[in-house]
């Protein structure tokens, strides 16, 4: 229990402070909102005073003058309370929650299944290259994905988009995240539309990614079967599947969960690209937008969502571990 | 073509000064969808306010109409469109609008006088609207109705603005903004289902995609003749640009590298015409504080040295044609242009030798080579292509040029406070050049290094040429051709800025279903998709072929 | 000894690949025969490959070590040659192992009934449900435990729960590596007590190695002695306690001093033990030797007999001052 | 972004007990270790004297030529760019860059996560808590994002910018491995021994504690290198590097920009890509190959089948 | 072992004083934080005393603190409470480094384990070479490479010199044991503390350390701390042995006396687990579980109560002390009695 209290507290100091860091570092980026929206102005070919722009901003619900100290404490309860606000970048005007709303389910549909894919597809072929060291699977997969696995991403994404995507009658779609014109709903065509623009982004996460799960599975799969649990298993009689899960596969993938969690925050990273190359419209494209257009509202609502969404998989995967792992719940 | 009347001439008839291109009224059958490929960089808010700088792309024009289109390609001709017809007053600070009658907003309440009137006052008392400063900057003091008539009164002439009034304000209805949420807060209403007197009407909205159907009640008789309009939301180029060539998109704004294979080559059917609207310069820092660009000599000897059609080859791989040192882009503005006085100055082609010679009088050498880095945006990559030639350039004549890249935001914070050297930079233009060489040039538009300048950020403050930018505004049109020959004058005589290349409209159409779009023969409007309200022009030009059969 | 031994195991060799010239062999053509309700104590000096000998025994070898050579008959029947799925039937049902150190040997995420049960289920036998319960009274651990976790008992608590798993079947041979070894004095005395006990109570047989010679004095019947992988001496325990005839074992019963009797110097074994992968040529102890003489590095020596015990030492050899002859052959 | 690339997650224990001359031993005689190191030196040959490797004809990688989007030639083995500077010759000289990000970054970030990870284990109590916190925190925020904001706030996306916001974002990872290793080690006898003799704490820590952790550090630094150069051409790509520095993030930025690969010109548009993957593969196989090195119960064994 | 120079005490400022000596020493741990704060008493008021040239050797159950007396005497932990005199000085009224390096340089230990006791990385000399750099600071470099090789012969580690350059893993064990001596030896100590040193080592090599303790004290004057579970052990080298159990020492004496006539219950109890070889099997099975005892947050009384056979009413409430009971010999037992061993373990 106390273990809990403890991650609880943990969790809410690490919020905060990263909260914090959210608050301040956008506005320590140069240029302000005036400047991009005096950017986007000048297209008119008019003459706007940056007063008048302030004006106009205002409205919007952005007041640079204030103290900074007092807009820190309204950030906080703003944050807290869910009162995003509204866009003040190139969605002027747009509420943030709205915003977010719409890019957030294809974000998590399109990364986050990939990447949870990645893990469990990942997390199982290295149990089985582990448990077969030296066979066949373990002298292919492994060196394949060691070599995958540095790929950069985007790369293999533009290659996939030069072989699948190219031509008049591509086999898969390079972008969106359905065909335009459909309906989103619970129908056939949308949801084939759907799964067949997933695929080729998808398919580039896990390429990538699967690499390194593979491997540390692999890897921890072969230190613990030295363990002396696992002799112990065999000299009962115990079968191999059930040595292979439930005495190496659990206590190899012990560490790989924290792991697991802590590298969520290089995913969220990893999305800007996928869905720059895809044209997918998700939180990635939307973080990278905020941040070149001075967006603070936006900015700290996907700065707030991205930390708490790692810290909560921090959480759930500490969580996972204290009910796997004994020796966790008494460690306190 | 129609008439090419200056914006001063009052004009009455409608079909008299629209363009031809096989228009008329009502002569093609209805249907097909056009698709437009514009990069937005970002999903769709599904905003229509337009008064929302962010959104107004995708409602003025489609949804929401202004009173006179004026076409900038066409040296500022004019076409009526909500009001019938216009009249300066002699002073030209007062003008009245005869308002259509017959027209129907799109939940079919009646369009009146009202309407118009109820628009400029609420941008009055809502500054945030006021997009264009009308009332503050612009000098407008009163709107009144009489009857069909709508009158706009000026502290002083105001011909000059003329095209942001008349051309670039939406006219929104009474009813619907001035109850509820609208009313409430009228800048920053979201304004999910417009509703307006422009030829279609949103379908639907998702972060996506813009449908738009044709306004049934559309009061140019037979049009719109499209059924359709599909908006997708393009995050980035490369996807864009694949649907373009692919076809699967039929109308683009789009920059696409190695046009003619990539997207011409692809089908007979893929065509792109770039016209060009203002100019893309070095900027110079003519502020005394800045040493060698402040030194005339030296912005000279940059202007003799580069090789601007070599920069429009290379860095813009000929889509973007040389501009000149008169800032008047040609042959948009050929009228004004005044090709003697520029090859007087020696300006009509490069001439390294008297650039290598200016820059020994202002006692640079090989041995003391200037120096000198230029500011520019990351991400425009044919403005680096562009500025790797102009180094490439400068450097045989002993220019030093260090190109930075900078992100959007410090590359505006340095050029609005003057931080800076030389800056690659482009302003939009206007229906004349007088519209771009103010905000260059105009003295008032400058401000102390440090401060904000609003559009002279090379600082260049000369009373005489402020004299002429006064006079321009109540002048008659051949005057204002002359005074614009004057300004231009002092670009070449003082080189404040050293335009190199002109700014384009990216314009991709696909011929395969659709039809009536603008070309170089007949540029009804803008053709890019991106400006407003010319959009509106061109959708209801367009035709689907297969619709006729 | 009248009935034929259960574990009889014959010429048995263990080399580890470690890549290096020269595989260390670990265990050297072991003879050695187990009696049903023998108690057998296997000593010698860390390193010397009791451990590997036992997991040969049990077919527990992992790479690198294999068995090169040999033969290990249990109940007449041949385990080295065995298929694994036959193995995995006698294991545990008819021989258990206890490891060396507990702390490892059981499965730290699964609770002590868990991993009771996982036996039970992999083996067709019936078994009664108290069974567990049963096993963990008699070693003297409260059943309560069952639903412990390993971390939570404490080192001798789970020693006695290995024991007792071991005792789940009630099997004819109990092969125990060191299991008192990580204990105080005062609990592995009473453990020992207590195996003994059971033993005598149940009847299983017993191969008991360690390398606390005192240790073993008082427990076991039959005793070998193990230097650099060969079998050097073996007899009942109390003959070769009384008349060691190798030197080696003479070396280590004059290692340790006594809390009776006159205060003596003891001397030790000068040396340190040799590289199994370069073993001494001719006899293996012929560096540390007090009593080396010539023929030592030259001439291997076998196992002969002396008196009660054999020993591998030329001082023993049959054309030595001392009578003795070859056991070899002698054996049936 | 692979995140993953950092080392295996179970420090083994017997990683100290090597000599220093059996390193390179150690990796000639692992075929991983092999490849990666060959690979790597090629790299460093290639940052170091990049003229070599271009043949005198087009050798400067800047030089605007007259023939843009040339396909692969005899004159140009990797054809041109838009603005027909020579392909082969930039990637070529772009190694230097690539390899500096790659190495600075990781020794960086390697550098902050043993000093931070070390003294937090070492120090304990609220030292510990204070930068277990810090690591945390930077775990979690967002990368990418913080990269962007780091890379605007730095205004141009030059070299030591690009650096400083991949150590900074870079080395939380590592830290928290550093940790809990030299937490396993700091009650091991030997530090005791060596406080128990008299020495001082500073000491304790940089000279007995460090080299114990070689392995581990040696493995971080390959993964944050790898991070590194992953990283920073993501980064190139997406335009917040310097557009004028020669990288191949750079290249794939313009080879994006300028439709390399739909305009049918493919060498241009993967090659850089190729050998950032080649450099990441690199030092994936020799982080891997180390792991097998430095614990070896993961090498590879030989199968023998007794009788 | 040859060749070690016959030490000379450069006499200590108090002569009368013993060598070393504590008051009341106490260290106590903090378990468990957070919201309830447990203590851990793993020394409670332990005088010890030991003399120049003495060897004293501490036995007792794992984890009833022995560790922890030879890590408070060596420094590496501070005495919750209580006192260290070291030749008549206290030792938390040492704070110079001067002051500090002198004292480790007169008390080095030696650990229990000989494989995380040298440092890895480095070869095996370091240890020594640091030593003799810290506590010798007037050697030249090659003085001290002949020091380190004279003290590493002094252990009977031969030849030295190849020795000396090897790494730990190319040590055997009880080489690596020896070095742990080397090292221990190149401070010129006056006490050694030694823990468990020989626990973790084959009884072929066990003895020859054994040895070498008692050679040092005998030529080089150097008293031993020797900490061990072994009592044989203990009785072969140690002049004086103390028992401990659950933090409290239980018993000391004359090691022969303390064996042949045990006070208090848990050293009988310890006595009859030692198993011998040369004495026949003695089967008196005990009930006994041997069950290390943790101690937190004790309540007064005998730690021993719950295993005790003979417990009394008194054991519940009252905390024993320390008693003389015979010559030398105390015990902290209340159902001990002075003359003839009350528990007559021999039938
Ligand atoms: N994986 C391995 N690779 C190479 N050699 C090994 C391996 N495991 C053990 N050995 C060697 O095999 C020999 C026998 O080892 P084993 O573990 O059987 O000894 P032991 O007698 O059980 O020692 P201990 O008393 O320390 O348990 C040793 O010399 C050891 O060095
Ligand atoms: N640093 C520490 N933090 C918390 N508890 C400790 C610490 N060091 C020792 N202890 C506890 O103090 C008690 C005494 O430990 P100590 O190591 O002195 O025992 P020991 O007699 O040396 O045992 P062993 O014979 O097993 O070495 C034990 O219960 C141990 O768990
Ligand atoms: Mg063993
Ligand atoms: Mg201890
Ligand atoms: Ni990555």
């Amino acid at each position: 229990m106390r273990f809990l209290i403890r991650r609880l507290g943990f969790f809410v100091l690490t919020l905060w402070a990263a909260m914090t860091l959210n608050f301040f570092i956008p506005r320590m980026m140069p240029g302000s909102p005036e400047d991009a929206l005096r950017d986007r102005f000048s297209k008119g070919g008019s003459v706007v005073t940056p007063e008048q722009l302030r004006t106009v901003l205002a409205e919007f619900g952005f007041d640079p003058d204030k103290n900074i100290i007092l807009q820190y404490s309204e950030y906080l309860k703003a944050m807290v309370t869910g009162h995003w606000g509204v866009s003040i970048g190139s969605s002027l005007g747009a509420p943030v929650t709205t915003l977010i709303g719409d890019a957030l389910p294809w974000t998590l549909g399109l990364v986050g299944i990939a990447t949870v894919l990645a893990f469990v597809l990942g997390t199982l072929i290295g149990t089985i290259a582990g448990w077969r060291r030296g066979g066949l699977i373990d002298g292919i997969l492994p060196p394949v994905f060691i070599v995958t696995s540095a790929l950069p991403y985007f790369w293999v994404a533009l290659l996939f988009i030069s072989i699948f995507a190219i031509g008049s009658n591509p086999i898969l779609p390079n972008d969106f995240n359905y065909e335009q014109g459909l309906t989103p709903g619970f129908n056939g065509p949308f949801i084939g539309s759907v799964l067949k623009h997933g695929i080729l982004p998808a398919g580039t996460i896990l390429i990538t990614a699967i690499g390194g799960w593979i491997l540390t599975m692999r890897n921890n799969m072969v230190t613990t079967l030295a363990e002396d649990y696992v002799r112990m298993a065999r000299a009962k009689g115990i079968p191999n599947r059930r040595i292979m899960f439930g005495y190496a596969g659990r206590n190899a993938f012990l560490p790989n969960l924290s792991g697991f969690a802590m590298s969520l925050g290089f995913v969220i990273s990893g999305t800007i690209l996928v869905e720059y190359v895809f044209n997918y419209p998700g939180l990635g494209y939307m973080f990278y937008n905020a941040t070149v257009s001075t967006d603070y509202p936006l900015l700290q609502a996907l700065f707030l969502l991205s930390t708490l969404a790692v810290l909560i998989c921090v959480l759930l995967c500490d969580f996972a571990v204290f009910l796997l792992d004994p020796r966790a719940r008494t460690k306190g | 073509g129609g008439g090419d009347k200056p914006i001063g001439s009052a004009s009455s008839n409608p079909s008299s000064s629209t363009s031809s291109g096989g228009q008329g009224t009502g002569q093609f059958k209805k249907g097909g969808t056009v698709t437009i490929a514009n990069v937005g960089g970002q999903t769709w808010p599904c905003q229509f306010n337009p008064f929302n700088p962010a959104v107004n792309q995708v409602a003025l024009g489609f949804v929401y109409e202004p009173l006179t289109f004026v076409n900038v390609l066409k040296s500022g001709a004019t076409t009526p469109m909500l009001a019938s017809a216009f009249s300066w007053s002699p002073t030209k600070d007062s003008i009245v609008f005869t308002i259509r009658s017959g027209v129907k907003w799109s939940d079919g309440q009646p369009f009146s006088a009202d309407d118009v009137v109820y628009t400029f006052n609420l941008m009055k008392q809502q500054p945030a609207l006021d997009l264009y400063s009308l009332w503050t900057g612009a000098g407008l003091t009163s709107v009144t109705a009489a009857g069909d008539k709508v009158t706009l009164k000026f502290k002083a002439p105001a011909e000059p603005y003329f095209f942001n009034f008349a051309n670039q304000v939406g006219i929104v209805p009474k009813h619907i903004w001035s109850t509820g949420d609208a009313a409430a807060k009228p800048a920053t209403w979201a304004n999910p289902k417009p509703v307006g007197t422009g030829a279609f009407t949103v379908q639907s909205c998702t972060s996506n995609n813009i449908s738009y159907v044709a306004n049934g009640s559309y009061w140019q008789p037979g049009k719109p003749y499209l059924e359709k309009v599909q908006y997708p939301a393009y995050l980035d180029n490369n996807p864009a640009n694949l649907d373009l060539a692919s076809g699967k998109a039929q109308w683009g704004g789009q920059y696409i590298p190695n046009i003619d294979n990539f997207y011409k080559s692809k089908s007979p059917d893929n065509n792109y015409w770039f016209p060009p609207t203002a100019n893309v310069a070095i900027v110079a820092n003519n502020d005394p504080s800045h040493k060698a660009t402040s030194n005339l000599a030296v912005r000279q000897a940059i202007a003799y040295a580069l090789d601007r059609e070599q920069i429009s080859k290379i860095g813009e791989s000929g889509y973007q044609p040389a501009a000149n040192q008169t800032g008047v882009v040609t042959p948009t503005f050929d009228k004004y242009f005044d090709k003697d006085a520029l090859t007087a100055a020696g300006y009509d082609k490069p001439n390294p030798d008297k650039a290598k010679q200016l820059l020994q009088t202002a006692g640079y050498s090989s041995s003391n080579p200037l120096k000198l880095s230029v500011i520019t945006v990351t991400g425009y990559t044919d403005w680096d292509a562009s500025l790797a030639v102009v180094k490439q350039q400068l450097a045989p004549v002993g220019i030093e040029l260090s190109i930075q890249d900078l992100q959007q935001q410090s590359y505006n914070q340095k050029l609005y406070t003057g931080d800076y050297d030389l800056a690659y930079s482009s302003l939009s233009g206007g229906p004349t050049p007088y519209y771009e060489l103010r905000q260059l040039l105009y003295s008032k538009n400058s401000a102390p290094i440090g401060k904000q300048a609003n559009s002279n950020y090379s600082r260049y403050i000369k009373p005489e040429v402020d004299k002429l930018f006064d006079q321009y505004a109540s002048a008659d049109p051949d005057t204002q051709v002359k005074l614009i020959k004057q300004i231009s004058g002092y670009m070449i005589k003082d080189v404040p800025i050293i335009p190199t290349t002109e700014s384009v409209d990216w314009y991709q159409y696909n011929t395969k279903d659709i039809e009536g779009w603008p070309t170089q023969e007949d540029p009804y409007a803008q053709p890019a998709p991106y400006n407003i309200p010319d959009v509106g022009q061109v959708l209801t030009n367009l035709y689907s072929k297969s619709a006729q059969k | 000894m009248p009935s034929r031994p259960i574990l009889e195991v014959r010429d048995l060799t263990v080399e580890y690949d470690t890549g290096g010239d020269r595989p260390v062999v670990a265990v050297d053509a072991v003879d050695l025969d187990v009696h049903a309700g023998e108690f057998v104590g296997v000593v010698g000096e860390s390193g010397c490959g009791k451990s590997t000998l036992l997991f040969a025994i049990a077919q527990l070898l992992s790479p690198p070590a294999a068995i090169t050579s040999g033969d290990v008959r249990f109940q007449g029947q041949n385990l080295v040659a065995m298929s694994e799925k036959k193995l995995a039937a006698l294991r545990w049902r008819d021989f258990s192992v206890v490891m060396q150190s507990a702390m490892n040997a059981l499965n730290p995420v699964t609770s002590i009934g868990t991993q009771f049960r996982d036996a039970i289920m992999a083996h067709d036998e019936p078994v009664a449900d108290d069974r567990p319960a049963e096993v963990l009274r008699l070693v003297g651990i409260d059943p309560i435990h069952l639903r412990s976790y390993p971390h939570q008992l404490s080192g001798g608590m789970r020693q006695r729960a290995m024991i007792a798993m071991a005792l789940l079947f009630t099997p004819d041979l109990i092969i125990m590596d060191e299991p008192t070894s990580a204990l105080d004095v005062v609990a592995q005395r009473s453990l020992m007590v207590q195996i003994k006990e059971l033993q005598q109570q149940l009847g299983f047989a017993v191969v008991f190695v360690t390398h606390d010679m005192s240790l073993i004095s008082h427990f076991s019947d039959q005793l070998v002695v193990m230097y650099a992988g060969q079998v050097v001496e073996l007899g009942a325990t109390r003959a070769v306690f009384d008349h060691p005839a190798h030197p080696y074992s003479k070396g280590l019963l004059d290692a340790f001093p006594s809390i009776r009797g006159p205060k003596v110097p003891l001397i030790g074994i000068p040396g340190s033990p040799p590289d199994l992968a370069h073993p001494p040529s001719g006899c293996r102890f012929n560096p540390r030797c007090p009593e080396v003489f010539a023929d030592c590095p030259k001439i291997e020596p076998e196992l002969y007999q002396v008196g009660a015990v054999q020993a591998r030492c030329l001082l023993h050899a049959p054309g030595a001052a001392t009578a003795a002859e070859p056991v070899q052959e002698a054996r049936s | 972004m692979s995140a993953i690339v950092a080392g295996t997650a179970a420090p083994a224990p017997t990683a100290a007990r090597r000599p220093r001359g059996g390193l390179w031993r150690a990796i000639l005689h692992n075929r991983k270790a092999m490849l990666g190191a060959v690979l790597l030196l090629l790299f460093i040959l290639l940052a170091a004297f990049p003229h070599l490797f271009v043949p005198w004809l087009h050798g400067d990688p800047r030089a605007i030529g007259d023939l843009p989007l040339e396909h692969p030639s005899g004159k140009h083995w990797l054809g041109t760019t838009g603005l027909g500077q020579d392909v082969y010759a930039q990637l070529v000289y772009s190694t230097r860059e690539s390899l500096i990000i790659a190495v600075v970054a990781g020794l960086g970030a390697t550098f902050l996560s043993v000093i931070i990870g070390v003294s937090a284990a070492y120090l304990g109590g609220y030292a510990d808590n204070a930068l277990s916190m810090l690591t945390d925190v930077f775990l979690v925020l967002p990368t990418f994002p913080l990269i962007i904001v780091l890379a605007t706030y730095a205004g141009k996306g030059n070299l030591t910018v690009i650096v400083v916001v991949l150590i900074l974002t870079g080395w939380s990872y590592g830290a928290r491995q550093m940790r809990a290793q030299a937490l396993s080690l700091r009650n091991r006898d030997f530090l005791e021994s060596a406080r128990v003799r008299g020495e001082r704490q500073s000491y304790i820590i940089v000279v007995e504690m460090l080299p114990t952790m070689t392995s581990l550090i040696v493995a971080n630094f390959l993964g944050a290198a790898l991070y590194a150069v992953l990283t920073a051409a993501g980064l190139q790509f997406l335009g917040l590097g310097d557009p004028n520095s020669l990288s191949w993030g750079t290249m794939l930025y313009w080879a994006q920009n300028q439709g390399a690969l739909v305009n049918g010109l493919p060498a241009w548009a993967l090659s850089p890509g190729l050998a950032v993957a080649l450099l990441g593969v690199s030092f994936a196989l020799l982080n891997y190959a180390f792991d097998e090195i430095s614990n070896p119960a993961l090498r590879p064994v030989r199968r023998r089948r007794a009788k | 072992m040859t060749d070690v120079s016959v030490y000379t005490d450069p006499q200590a400022a108090v002569p009368t004083a013993p060598l070393i000596e504590t008051r009341k020493l106490t260290r106590h741990f903090r378990v468990g934080r957070g919201l309830s704060p447990k203590m851990l008493h793993a020394v409670d008021d332990v005088d010890i005393t030991i003399d120049r040239q003495e060897i004293v050797a501490l036995a007792g159950e794992s984890g009833s603190g022995k560790s922890t007396i030879a890590r408070l005497l060596a420094g590496v932990y501070t005495p919750t409470s209580g006192e260290i005199y070291f030749q008549g000085r206290a030792v938390s009224s040492m704070r110079s480094r001067r002051d500090q390096l002198a004292y480790r340089g007169d008390v080095p230990m030696v650990f229990q384990d000989p494989f995380s006791s040298l440092n890895p990385a480095f070869r095996v000399s370091h240890g020594i070479l640091r030593s003799l750099k810290l506590h010798q600071p007037e050697l030249t470099r090659t003085q001290r490479n002949e020091e380190a090789e004279r003290v590493i012969e002094a252990v009977g580690l031969a030849p030295a010199s190849d020795l000396m350059y090897r790494y730990p893993y190319e040590l055997s064990g009880g080489q690596r044991q020896r070095i742990g001596f080397a090292q221990a030896l190149a401070h010129k100590p006056k006490l050694i503390l030694a823990d468990e040193p020989v626990s973790m080592l084959d009884v072929s090599i066990r003895i020859g350390l054994l040895n070498l303790m008692a050679e040092l004290r005998r030529s080089a004057g150097v008293s031993f701390l020797y900490i061990t579970h072994d009592i044989a052990s203990a009785r072969y080298v140690a002049d004086r042995l103390l028992i401990m159990y659950a933090g409290h020492i239980v018993e000391s004496g004359p090691t022969e006396a303390v064996l042949a006539n045990p006070k208090h219950p848990y050293t009988d109890l310890l006595l009859g687990a030692v198993p011998d070889p040369r004495a026949p099997l003695s089967v008196a099975v005990e009930g006994d579980t041997g069950e290390p005892p943790k101690v937190i947050d004790p309540t007064p009384g005998c730690r021993f109560r719950w295993r005790c056979p003979l417990v009394v009413d008194e054991c519940h409430h009252v905390t024993p002390t320390l008693r003389l009971l015979g010559d030398g010999h105390e015990a902290a037992c209340h159902v001990a009695e002075p003359d003839a061993g009350m528990h007559a373990t021999k039938p």
